[in-house]
């Protein structure tokens, strides 16, 4: 058991850490859920993927290095050392391309992939619907079938990003007459602009559109973009929300480098007798530590055939606390700045935090709730009796 | 002892409620954020008919306070609603020149207290301990400076541009400098930190409404949306939520009419009684918000729906006029022999 | 609205204070969980109640002085700052007299409540089962009928301070044919030295036998000992549940007083540096005051004729959460000497905060646990929709 | 990088598991509690077979250590079964001893850390930040001493009269001043720094330990008793503090073996790894004995259910060997510049 890198992974590092130096933009982008910033955030994506940074952990064949989980947390970890941007072409990368990798064809990888890699393509995902959030297997959109094809009828909503993306993926009931409200639906991906699409645009708390509705018309898909086995498409989706949950999605370099900068803050603007106030800084430092750990830990055990499971759902519960936790303790610190939105013109200094903290307010919820993780947790992990959900 | 409002007391909330909610706050609110005063000011008027100025202004200056029984009824209905403006502020400032003419300086108490008890001015504060900018100096005809160091209170000649809050009502600028000083001295120490005592009674008055307003919207959106075949408001976890966000509300209450009475008597515990009440309504108020969004999920996360007006008021709330540890360490004294 | 004491009550607090301080024990009594203390205890009970102080809210007739819940209070404030003994009369003077009050039969209050205000009577409860702990409705201990009376059979459990108590209170099924489990049960009173009872001590967490077992084994009760009308017993018990759980059974005096000395510890003990620490002593400041406040409104609120009804469910979740704060703010404050029991011999200055710690740790188990109350702050008070509490 | 147990280590672990479940440890911490030690040096004697003092003895004196991993493996199984005695101040001294011999006073090491690996002897100790108690000196063949300001080692002449803890099975007492200085300045201050690390760590991994065992028992339980019709372990209120109580644990576990990896490496860092693994691994065995107790109810508040003997040394280890305060301000240096 050790916590020593090998010459090849510090190289790697070092090579990481060096490219980023020399590329990162010195003036932060404008915020990628406003029309402008979703640009500079996908010119972005660009130079990341030209120099194969974008996806270090996929095969070389569709822009990646074929690198191990463990070099993919150092390249995070750098990553977000760096203070580069923020990843717009993040639910591609980690909601679609595994699924893909695992269920879908040779065809569809050739073809979505690398253009997912180097940025032409930024995909939204189109899972929940009014009446299907936590509870998504009671999805009412449909696909009916047709000539090479489906046609994609129903609502989507809260749908991250989609009012700037290109294309989508979700689940449709394509077999309504399944025994199960999780049989018979299937996933398809399917172009924003197509005939029969309406993207209408959601603020969220701040203001800004950063998620869409969808409102879907006959939409033709046809079956070269239907993922996996059509009806069985729940067992697909699946797959995805693992990853969703683990770390792959928000990375401990996300959180050790935030606790860094919690601690810089600490420094230079808190009253530096409230201890209670250090105690907080600490436990959000203990935590970014935990977690940084945990996914070294996963990491090994996934390099010697391991497989998370249902410990995705203690990691989604764990970051999206801390990350919760560590900008609410920021706030705090900053006192009276505490509350300036990241537009205010006192905020370059200050006022990472407060889109820091807008965006930590949706992790309870979004990826499956925290709610529905404990139960999981309790079920899978711990081995407690099914229930009805009800008090 | 009669340690609970009376009928009056109690009407005057309902009244203040009923008015509100035929008021289409959340309209109120959005107009406001984006700069558009209009809506709100009418509001203010007819705030000022009922009378919520007027308890604060003493009956020398024409008012009926101070009263700060009623004061607290009033800001709970205001937070309830999401009233946007320089409320808080208004009653600062009234209290901290109330002092002032009672040490002596009367001229801007004159000048000022008749029209802001009726509701014809609005006015803003920016005192050494709150912090460096002004709330909604754009909306407001004076904002009252004291600088801290040389206890001088002066009128700022203007604003800097405003800074957008998490809380898009609350806009924040800081006042210029220069401005003619209207008084100095231990006279200005001593009626600004009465003030701020004001300031935090208020704002955790306006807290613990706001906390109400999002537990009575959570608790409806509870019993109505399902998920699972049940509603949501059925699972033992949504349930023990709410559960707790009565909980802190419901036993930060009695600490705001406990410092209510301090404030009303004179009585020099007042602060330690404010600061104990800031700190309960303030908590309970954000835990509320964290329970609303949690419950509310996706939707709640919207600027389109209405409960986003309070989810960054009970943020913003908590550090206003008085942290969390200077108000902790200050509740301490409650006890201290 | 005020806070204003009247002459009549300042003089009652007055002379509250003044006999207290002429009479309460200098050496602190042992612990009432002994055999030794019990007796010490039951001897403080006759000092109190020879000057009618053990029962100040009850008609005179009773032993009381008639007094309002508002001067109970102040009674109760006095008596924890004066730092009497703790009540080894409390289950009989706080479940059982509030039941006999509302049910019991004129010649029962006269019988039963003297003796209990004297201390002559001790009285411990038997409501729970091992079967039926937080669900009270599935008792199984039966009574059944026979010439003048019933005859018990079954076994209790939890039975607090039975292990020296003279008599006991509870509920039995005596009519095994109702159509629901809170149905068909009898209220009862019988000796614990009757026939046919076997007490078995059981020892807490600290070793002090401060419950027992009850074996009932044909246990005659006389009619005359049933309270209320036979088969009602459950709706007569619950008038005693909602006492169980309101400010009658843990004053906030006994909260001020606790919190008041945990201030002094604070400033004998602490780093006063630890401002975390010191934000930990100031909510237990925060909370106790609360709850005073809080029983001033819920006394005003009688004296004008309302009731407490579900809101005695958050008065228990929240003393009990503040007793259980309050000491493990302590224990931190008091640092390596944290650990030491009550009986260690360097706690007589210190540790009385040990045996409150043991003691508040008990709190939200008992009286309900603090689950159920949740369900019934959410479904009483809030409206939320009863379910089957499964997950 | 390999993150993770060797197949030995994890083997290590699973040795002792059995043999401590073979070993009836309940009855052996109630014997302890009374003062009986005879069981208890019986597990002691199987343990040090096992090689769980050995570990922490370097080769130089008889030893197989330090080897911080396997000792972490080997505590976590000992809080799990809490078996009692002297067994984090045993390590302790052993760290004391070895450090002092690397700096120049080399008689104590070589007269105790043969004795002590192959558990031939058991000692205790009493470090000026350790608070004024040595652990189970009534038995201990010794008890080391520093004392602050002089930073003199001795062994203590005797003890005064036991203390008890919340924890039944740990016996406190303070030891009598007097005895023979061994060594004393710099090099004594640095080695008990150095030692009271190993004491944190240790008592961290046993901390760990407890909690698992607290979880475990409680998921066994809420899984067989019924209330209600159903399983405990089906309400959603439950499940969700048991799956609370597993976060807290998983997520201690990787910052207890980061320290191991940090001790063994000797880099300057591991105060603060050990820090951040302490608070952690405390702060979550506290929050499993607190869910075990309400989960369990009143059954688990009597002396007379097994899990009582896990409950009070969570809260004791919580304070032992470093305060929360203490430790989260020693993990702040973790990502400080």
């Amino acid at each position: 058991m050790d916590l020593d890198f090998t010459a090849a992974e510090d190289a790697f590092r070092h090579e990481a850490r060096t490219w980023l130096a020399a590329h990162v933009p010195r003036t932060p982008l404008r915020s990628l859920e406003t029309a402008e910033g979703f640009a500079e955030h996908r010119a972005w994506e660009r130079t990341l993927s030209a120099d194969r940074w974008s996806v270090v952990s996929w095969p070389s064949a569709y822009g990646g290095r074929d690198r191990s989980l463990l070099e993919w947390l150092v390249f995070e970890e750098e990553y977000y050392a760096a203070g580069a941007p923020a990843r717009v072409a993040q639910n591609g990368i980690h909601l679609l391309a595994p699924t893909l990798f695992e269920h879908g064809s040779a065809e569809q990888c050739a073809r979505v992939l690398p253009a997912m890699a180097s940025g032409a393509t930024i995909w939204a995902q189109a899972w929940s619907e009014p009446e299907a959030g936590s509870d998504l297997a009671s999805l009412r959109s449909v696909g009916v079938r047709t000539a090479g094809g489906w046609l994609l009828r129903g609502q989507k909503t809260w749908s991250s990003r989609a009012a700037f993306a290109d294309r989508a993926f979700g689940l449709f009931r394509t077999h309504p007459d399944a025994d199960r409200p999780h049989r018979g639906l299937t996933y398809v991906m399917f172009p924003l602009d197509a005939d029969g699409v309406t993207v209408r645009p959601v603020r969220r708390l701040d203001g800004k559109p950063a998620f869409a509705e969808l409102f879907l018309d006959d939409v033709f898909v046809p079956d070269a973009d239907v993922v996996g086995e059509p009806g069985r498409g729940w067992s697909v989706a699946m797959s995805t929300a693992g990853n969703e949950r683990g770390p792959t999605l928000r990375s401990p370099g996300r959180f050790t480098s935030a606790a860094r900068r919690l601690v810089g803050l600490w420094h230079a603007h808190a009253d530096r007798d409230d201890t209670g106030l250090r105690d907080r800084v600490a436990d959000a430092v203990i935590r970014a530590r935990a977690y940084q750990l945990s996914a070294y830990e996963d990491a090994t055990r996934l390099a010697e055939g391991g497989a998370p499971g249902a410990k995705s759902s203690l990691t989604k519960v764990f970051w999206s606390e801390l990350d919760l936790a560590l900008h609410e303790t920021a706030l705090d610190v900053l006192g009276p700045y505490g509350e300036l939105a990241d537009g205010a013109g006192d905020a370059p200094a200050r006022g990472a935090w407060a889109e820091g903290y807008t965006f930590s307010l949706a992790g309870p919820i979004y990826a499956g709730t925290n709610e529905i993780q404990r139960d999981i947790i309790a079920e899978r992990l711990l081995g407690l009796p099914r229930g009805t959900r009800r008090a | 002892m009669r340690f609970l409002l009376d009928t009056e007391q109690t009407a005057f909330g309902h009244t203040l409620d009923r008015m509100l909610s035929a008021a289409d706050t959340p309209a109120v609110v959005r107009a406001w954020a984006a700069g558009n005063h209009g809506p709100g000011l009418a509001v203010w008027e007819r705030l000022a008919d009922a009378g919520v100025f007027a308890v604060a202004v003493p009956r020398a200056y024409g008012g009926m306070g101070p009263l700060p029984v009623e004061l607290c009824v009033a800001f709970v209905a205001l937070g309830r609603h999401a009233v946007p403006g320089p409320l808080v502020e208004t009653v600062t400032a009234v209290a901290l020149l109330s002092r002032l003419a009672e040490r002596g300086e009367p001229a801007p108490a004159e000048e000022w207290l008749p029209r802001l008890g009726a509701g014809k001015a609005r006015v803003t504060v920016a005192l050494a301990d709150g912090g460096p900018y002004a709330l909604d100096a754009d909306a407001a005809d004076a904002t009252f400076v004291v600088t801290g160091g040389h206890h001088a209170l002066r009128l700022a000649t203007g604003h800097g541009p405003v800074q957008p809050s998490l809380d898009p009502a609350r806009r924040l600028s800081r006042p210029l400098t220069g401005g003619e000083p209207l008084a100095g001295g231990p006279a200005v120490r001593d009626a600004a930190s009465y003030a701020t005592g004001w300031a935090a009674f208020t704002t955790a008055a306006q807290a613990l409404g706001v906390g109400l307003a999002l537990l009575e919207r959570t608790v409806a959106y509870a019993r109505t949306r399902t998920q699972f075949g049940a509603a949501i408001g059925s699972f033992q976890a949504v349930k023990h939520r709410l559960a707790d966000a009565l909980l802190g509300l419901e036993f930060a209450r009695p600490l705001l009419h406990g410092a209510a009475v301090a404030l009303a008597s004179g009585a020099p515990g007042a602060g330690a009684e404010i600061a104990a009440a800031k700190v309960a309504a303030c908590d309970a108020a954000y835990a509320a918000a964290r329970t609303a969004l949690q419950v509310h999920g996706a939707i709640g996360y919207t600027a389109e729906c209405d409960v986003s007006l309070w989810l960054g008021k009970a943020r913003a709330l908590r550090s206003a006029w008085g942290t969390p540890a200077a108000c902790r360490a200050r509740a301490l004294e409650l006890f201290d022999q």
